[in-house]
């Protein structure tokens, strides 16, 4: 008994945890070099392109030139990937965390977790094979009828293979991971808080309009972004399904239409080689910026509008 | 690593794949325990790995360009002497298109180039009409489809544009689609899956599946493509003779009028250095020497649906291949 | 304008698990009624049948009647919805809605019917609510800073002006002052003395002084295992319940011998 | 001061709780009514099956909406609108997932057979091959990852949720982390190759290679999902272990870590199912090859996206062969990757905290 | 083995937020002291100082001295693991390890330091602690089972059983009964009444009626006002503060007068 006294001497900090701390900042900072890493690649192979002329440019004349359409289809994509995919995964996260019996939930769950499963050259030969064929004729019937819309402007593509259908499948490719934090996060809603909303005569939706959502919001955002991240960098989907010429177009539905920074290294890099590999690297780096940026500012949205409830 | 002794490592063209697995299972098959490995990068890809010595030889769609000191480079990999580079595969390149109740068609090069620049949009265009007395063509959009990735069946189809037809294709010869028009796909396999009723493309001729060929214009006559048609056009173009010695570089004539020739088709070289540590260079002459072997070539022509190189031009491979040895 | 409770012969479950067992009880209206026992008696069960609350809990059920004002609360036609604006609900922990403002919170429940309240309106009844809850004067300088930011006593005066600004006609109160510091429970407990005049009130509490002090009648409630259902033991006037109960346990349970 | 509140609100009308309401069937009503409906009118105007199936869904969610509206307040028609949403987001979301599953299943299950799955590409020139070396190369290349990728991506988590508390490293670390996820698939790729031919020399193609491309892929999911989850384990336990004069250390190892790992483990496997379908950075990092290799660090291996993709896009003289294989080789990774799934969740059942009800 | 405690001008702080503030106070070595006060003085703050785990918050810490046995705790070279170790400490809520069996949750403390113990060693520690906790013979038939199975009540003993099975000298406890129905609350009250032959043993309650019943010296803790720091009001033998307390305060807190 007595030898359970408090030993004087013996050190403030044990060295087991001096060790395991140490072991998991060490694990992160892995992390921090790891990118520091593939920021310093991509600026050390990506700087010569600056000097790139219109022979390794795909006669663009300057490097700007060059990226900025790319920068363009990759955003529009990104952006109608999200406009999709991020209701439809709040409606599926909701329909799992406050709609569904939990058993069926549970199977939607692991159903959708799947979805995250399939490769994305799979994606892509769906995408070819199956879903733009199916829409190619509501892209005739927008041609014909919302021509005057810029978005529908036309003429129809015949196999389907446009900006909009790889905006969807990337929207799907997105799902999962949207689904699956936000879903975690709708379920943490604190109980407290539903049912003070539900106590004051609210409907489930105003319930979780006045408790659920509020309370995800900045959880949603960050789901969103990681989403993002995936739609920004998708590579093969993308290139497969695209029927990529690098203009710069609204048009949604032609054979004509933007390319994307991470198709555009798919479809190039095989046969590029000296500066025009260079130019690649180069807009990889743009891509990198990009997702800084997104993120940067996603965070910043969410802190001005967070009246200090996140812990 | 490429100090292994029994694997040989290998990176370029896509089109010269399917050949490559013929060559390599023929290789294989009499050298037991040897593995060759062919990475489909692509022509680019091949080439930079085979001067950044990542690979042990090359497979690409163009000859190593002096301009891009691709010569020079590849010199430098080679410690100090001129790389080998010979042709190993041929394949026409088909003009292939989808319409309902059409499956013989003759175009003219002008008429293909005006077709791919827009410039004829409906498949009942006089144009069109001219060169296929008593076919009736619909009054349906062509919609063209080209690649979306560069390549070298992009190079090789608007180089013959260029040269056939250099009033109605103004742009050069290019790995990339020049225009932003028209349906883009990835791959050849993308460009067959991307031809609807009504569109057009071009790939190779052994991927054209159940797409109807056009035939081409050569001189007065309309010729359907073909191997033999390749091969015909191929003996009756030069050799680059600006070039090093061990460097059997084309210059593919697209104008040549003689009789069945199908001047439309991509030649694809295979590149390696005249030394290589000992090991190596006995299997690397073993394996590329098969490669353009009649064996060899007869194999990639009932795989790949290639023209075999004809009997001259392989002769001079082999010999240049020979000449291989160990540092 | 508040009304009287009739509760007959109920039965709660969560699932398969009778919680509480053939309660019968009346509660007046514009009175407080206080409801004591053991923990796990099935107190905050009871409550939560008043208001329809209990059914939000998954596979939660009840047999039985519980009559408001003459309207029976589980007939097939009857609204949830509407039932719980009735019957307002102050909790345990104060849970104010993190993300709005005070003046917000206040108006939670209104916006939800009348979307377009006029901002005169809103204003006069955001003022006449938190002073009902006694807290107005506390909140009007800085009615737009987010609710968290009050102390847990605001807090749960502040909830309690939100349960009132939608005008029920009981209000039912689960330990609203377990988490609150002695100052901020005597005026909440203030606050309930005032609420009487025009609510009915059932509040549960664990501190038997506060029963004491507050309410005009008192329901005991204790079971005789964990596992086993709760029961109303006795229900009667606070005075009695506190000197001369009718029933042992309930001696027993006020005298301090269990609990 | 409560001078309005004390004169008796006997003015205030006297409120019914009984409201007009739906049938509790009504949504099921509502579906069979706009389906009829739907295909009365979509056969009438010679529609097809997807235009008729869109068409019933607009009805029943506008049906059902208007239907509540008449007879029950705004409020619960809005209530009804959004359920309908949710429930119609939930097929939109699943009908995709249903139709990529079909199309694999259709057309990659003929190509499996015994050979296939046993042996490889080695020697086979176009006719069915193997793809028994790709099995092999998925498996290593993936598990050489998440050997990686889960060490560094846990112990980062624990840094976070138990260390870093509001420090200034934590916060660099979590932003840089969804920065991370942004990172091109093809870059993580570039980028390994570069790193190896730097450290090896030249043409340095092996699995790991490739394993490290996949782990920079990996680590973002690994981290932000065990980070969520450290962050569930009630304070309590980790307060009950120090009580016991457990160090911190242990006590993360031995309570926290083990009461978190089922949720850990299911993020794991979401990560796995992220990277085990790439296809670019593998091209470029591990090579390609026809025979079975299993030396991850030495050697160029083929994987089952890769083998996907060259059979698509170089199928040889017979395409149609080469087409069913590379449906065959996807559908065994879904397979590969629905039995990590169960797996995880099996483990994870058997990991989780027994509340023993 | 059993030790007193010396509590010298004690201040606690929460970053820049003193808790408690002034505290002198001598707890007797095996006797039970109970902690009483309303809500927020400062009971469990003050508690968790005596075993160093107030230091596990982020920013907390505290000025002046607490001596265990002779020796002084927030000396610099003191292991806090170590002092955790000596003095147990039982929560309000039980909180059994949900991924270990009844078995190994007695043994956490032992394993979790990876202290090599023979199988019969352990098999002999688990029935020694389980039957001080008064939980052997329930639990006896089922030891593989998961903890988590177990009844609140059960669940709250296998805590002391864990606490007791490291062998410490003094046992704290926090509310142990404030979660629990009558009849384990009763199980656990005997089970102090044996515990206290062998530990010095400190106790939270806000049950004072519990107070009365369980412990020989009692301890009123008050506060001014939320916000403010929480003091020692009074401290004296049981008896007398629910008799005749010194202060009014006490008195006032005691009759119910509020808290
Ligand atoms: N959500 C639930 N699911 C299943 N059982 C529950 C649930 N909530 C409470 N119970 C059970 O119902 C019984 C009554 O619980 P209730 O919370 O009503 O007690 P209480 O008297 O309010 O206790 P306390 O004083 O601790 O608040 C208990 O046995 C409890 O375990
Ligand atoms: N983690 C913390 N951080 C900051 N302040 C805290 C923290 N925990 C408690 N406090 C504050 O310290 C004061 C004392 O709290 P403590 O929990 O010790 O009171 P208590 O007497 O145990 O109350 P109860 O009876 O409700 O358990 C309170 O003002 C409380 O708000
Ligand atoms: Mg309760
Ligand atoms: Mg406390």
């Amino acid at each position: 008994m007595s030898t359970t006294t408090t030993k004087s001497g013996s050190p403030k900090r044990r060295l087991g945890d001096l060790v395991f701390a140490n072991l998991t900042r060490g694990a992160g900072l892995i992390i921090l070099v790891a990118l520091a890493g593939v920021a310093v690649f991509l600026t050390l192979e990506g700087a010569p392109a600056f000097s790139a002329g219109p022979n390794d440019l795909g006669g663009k004349s300057n490097l700007l030139a060059y990226v900025a359409p790319l920068v363009f289809g990759t955003l529009l994509a990104a952006v109608i990937a999200l406009l999709i995919a991020v209701p439809l995964a709040l409606g599926v996260a909701l329909s799992i965390s406050h709609y569904a019996p939990k058993r069926i939930a549970s199977v939607i769950g692991y159903l959708v977790d799947l979805l995250a499963a399939v490769p994305s050259v799979v994606y892509g030969l769906w995408g070819i094979g199956f879903l733009g064929p199916k829409m190619v004729p509501i892209y005739e019937w927008l041609a014909e009828h919302l021509s005057w819309i810029p978005f529908f402007a036309g003429p129809a593509s015949n196999t389907g293979r446009t900006i909009f259908t790889a905006s969807i499948v990337l929207a799907l490719m997105v799902l999962p991971i949207v689904t699956a934090i936000t879903r975690e996060i709708f379920a943490q809603t604190p109980r407290l808080n539903e049912e003070a909303a539900l106590a004051l005569g609210a409907t489930r939706w105003e319930m979780i309009r006045m408790a659920v959502l509020p309370y995800g919001r900045s959880g949603i955002v960050s789901a969103a972004m990681l989403g993002l991240g995936r739609a920004l960098g998708e590579t093969m989907a993308v290139a497969l399904v695209l029927s990529a010429s690098g203009v710069v177009t609204f048009n949604l539905i032609s054979s004509t239409n933007p390319s994307t920074i991470a198709a555009n290294i798919a479809l190039t890099f095989a046969e590029s080689n000296g500066l025009a590999r260079n130019a690649l690297i180069a807009s990889g780096l743009v891509l990198f910026v990009i997702t800084f940026v997104v993120n940067f500012s996603a965070r910043a949205i969410v802190a001005r509008y967070e009246p200090g409830s996140k812990k | 690593g490429s100090e292994d002794t029994t694997t040989l490592n290998g990176a370029g063209s896509s089109a010269q794949d399917s050949a490559m697995k013929a060559w390599r299972a023929g290789y294989q098959k009499s050298n037991d325990t040897v593995t060759v490995n062919y990475n489909p990068a692509g022509s680019g890809a091949g080439v930079e790995q085979f001067i950044g010595n990542s690979v042990d030889f090359a497979a690409s769609d163009s000859a190593l360009d002096a301009d891009k000191g691709e010569i020079d480079k590849a010199k430098e990999r080679c410690g100090g002497v001129n790389a080998l580079e010979v042709p190993s595969y041929v394949s026409p390149i088909a003009v292939v298109f989808s319409l309902d109740g059409v499956t013989d068609l003759n175009l003219s090069a002008s008429t293909i180039a005006k077709i791919f620049d827009l410039k004829i949009t409906k498949w009942n265009d006089p144009a069109i009409a001219a060169d296929n007395a008593g076919v009736t063509l619909p009054d349906l959009a062509i919609t063209p489809v080209h690649r979306s990735d560069e390549s070298g069946t992009t190079k090789n189809f608007t180089d013959y544009l260029s040269k056939v037809a250099p009033k109605d294709w103004t742009y050069k010869a290019d790995k990339v689609w020049p225009t932003t028009e028209g349906e883009a796909a990835k791959g050849t396999s993308g460009v067959i899956a991307a031809i609807k009723s009504g569109s057009i493309g071009y790939a190779d001729e052994s991927q054209a599946g159940d797409l109807s060929q056009a035939k081409i214009k050569v001189g007065d006559a309309f010729v359907a493509p073909s191997a033999e048609g390749a091969a015909i056009a191929l003996e009756a173009s030069p050799v680059d003779d600006t070039r090093a010695e061990g460097d059997l570089a084309i210059k593919v004539d697209r104008e040549t009028t003689v009789a069945n020739a199908y001047p439309l088709f991509l030649v694809s070289y295979v590149i390696a250095c005249p030394t290589y540590d000992s090991a190596k260079a006995d299997l690397i002459k073993g394996f590329l020497s098969y490669v353009v072997s009649a064996d060899g070539q007869t194999a990639a022509a009932g795989t790949a649906g290639s023209a075999p190189l004809p009997a001259s031009l392989q002769t001079k491979a082999a010999s240049i291949i020979n000449t291989i040895a160990a540092k | 304008m508040a009304k009287s409770i009739d509760v007959s012969d109920l039965n709660i479950y969560y699932s398969d698990f009778l919680a509480v067992e053939g309660v019968n009880m009346t509660i007046k209206a514009r009175s407080v009624t206080a409801l004591i026992g053991p923990s796990g008696c099935g107190k905050s069960t009871f409550l939560r049948t008043l208001n329809r609350m209990h059914e939000v809990i998954p596979g939660a059920r009840v047999e039985g009647k519980v009559m408001v004002g003459g309207q029976s609360l589980y007939d097939s036609d009857v609204d949830p919805v509407e039932v719980r604006r009735m019957v307002g609900m102050v909790f345990q922990r104060p849970n104010p809605f993190p993300t709005m403002s005070i003046y917000e919170n206040v108006l939670a429940g209104v916006r939800l019917n009348s979307k377009r309240i006029s901002k005169s309106d809103a204003d006069a009844l955001v003022e006449k609510s938190l002073q009902g809850a006694n807290l107005w004067n506390e909140v009007k300088e800085r009615l737009n800073k987010p609710g968290m930011g009050l102390s847990g006593g605001q807090q749960q005066r502040l909830c309690i002006a939100r349960a009132i600004a939608v005008e029920p006609e009981i209000l039912l109160m689960d330990e609203p002052c377990s988490a609150l510091d002695p100052i901020s429970t005597s005026a909440v407990e203030d606050l309930i003395h005032e609420l009487k005049e025009q609510y009915t009130i059932v509040i549960v509490t664990h501190n038997m002084q506060q029963a004491a002090r507050v309410s005009e009648d008192t329901a005991f409630f204790n079971l005789a295992a964990t596992g086993k259902p709760g029961k109303l033991i006795e229900m009667n006037p606070t005075k009695k319940i506190f000197s001369v109960p009718d029933e042992e346990a309930t001696e027993a349970y006020i005298s301090g011998r269990f609990g | 001061m409560t001078t309005e509140l004390s004169a008796p609100p006997t003015s205030k009308p006297l409120r019914s709780i009984k409201q007009p309401r739906l049938p509790k069937q009504a949504p099921l009503i509502a579906v069979a009514v706009a389906v009829a409906a739907g295909a009365l009118l979509g056969l009438s105007l010679g529609w097809g099956l997807a235009p008729i199936v869109v068409l019933a869904g607009l009805l029943y969610v506008i049906g059902l909406t208007v239907w509540s509206r008449i007879v029950e307040t705004p409020r619960a028609a809005t209530d009804r609108l959004i359920t309908s949403l949710v429930w119609v987001s939930l097929i939109i979301a699943l009908i995709p997932l249903v139709s990529l599953l079909t199309t694999v299943i259709t057309k990659g299950a003929p190509a499996i057979t015994g050979t296939f799955l046993s042996t490889s590409m080695r020697g086979v020139i176009s006719g069915p091959g193997g793809i028994n070396h790709a099995i092999i190369g998925t498996l290593l290349i993936t598990l050489g990852a998440t050997v990686m990728a889960v060490p560094i991506g846990l112990l980062t988590a624990v840094y976070l949720v138990e260390y870093g508390q509001g420090s200034r490293l934590a916060g660099a670390i979590r932003f840089l982390i969804d920065v991370m996820t942004g990172i091109p698939s093809i870059v993580a790729g570039l980028f390994a190759y570069a790193l190896f031919s730097l450290i090896l020399g030249p043409g340095t193609f092996f699995g790991f290679g490739g394993s490290v491309a996949l782990t920079i892929l990996m680590i973002p999911i690994v981290v932000r999902s065990s980070e969520e989850m450290l962050k569930l384990v009630p304070s309590d336990l980790r307060e009950a272990s120090y009580a016991l004069g457990v160090p911190k250390w242990r006590t993360i190892l031995k309570v926290v870590v083990p009461t978190a790992m089922a949720g850990i483990i299911t993020g794991i496997t979401l990560a796995i199912a992220r990277v085990i379908g790439e296809t670019a950075p593998l091209v470029i990092a591990a090579g390609v090859t026809d025979s079975i290799n299993t030396n991850l660090f030495s050697g160029q291996m083929t994987s089952l996206p890769v083998f996907v993709y060259n059979s698509y896009s170089n199928p040889g003289s017979e395409v149609d062969v080469a087409v069913q294989m590379a449906w065959g080789a996807a559908l065994v990774l879904i397979v590969i990757v629905m039995g990590l799934n169960i797996l995880a969740r099996v483990l994870g059942k058997i990991l989780s905290p027994k509340t023993g009800h």
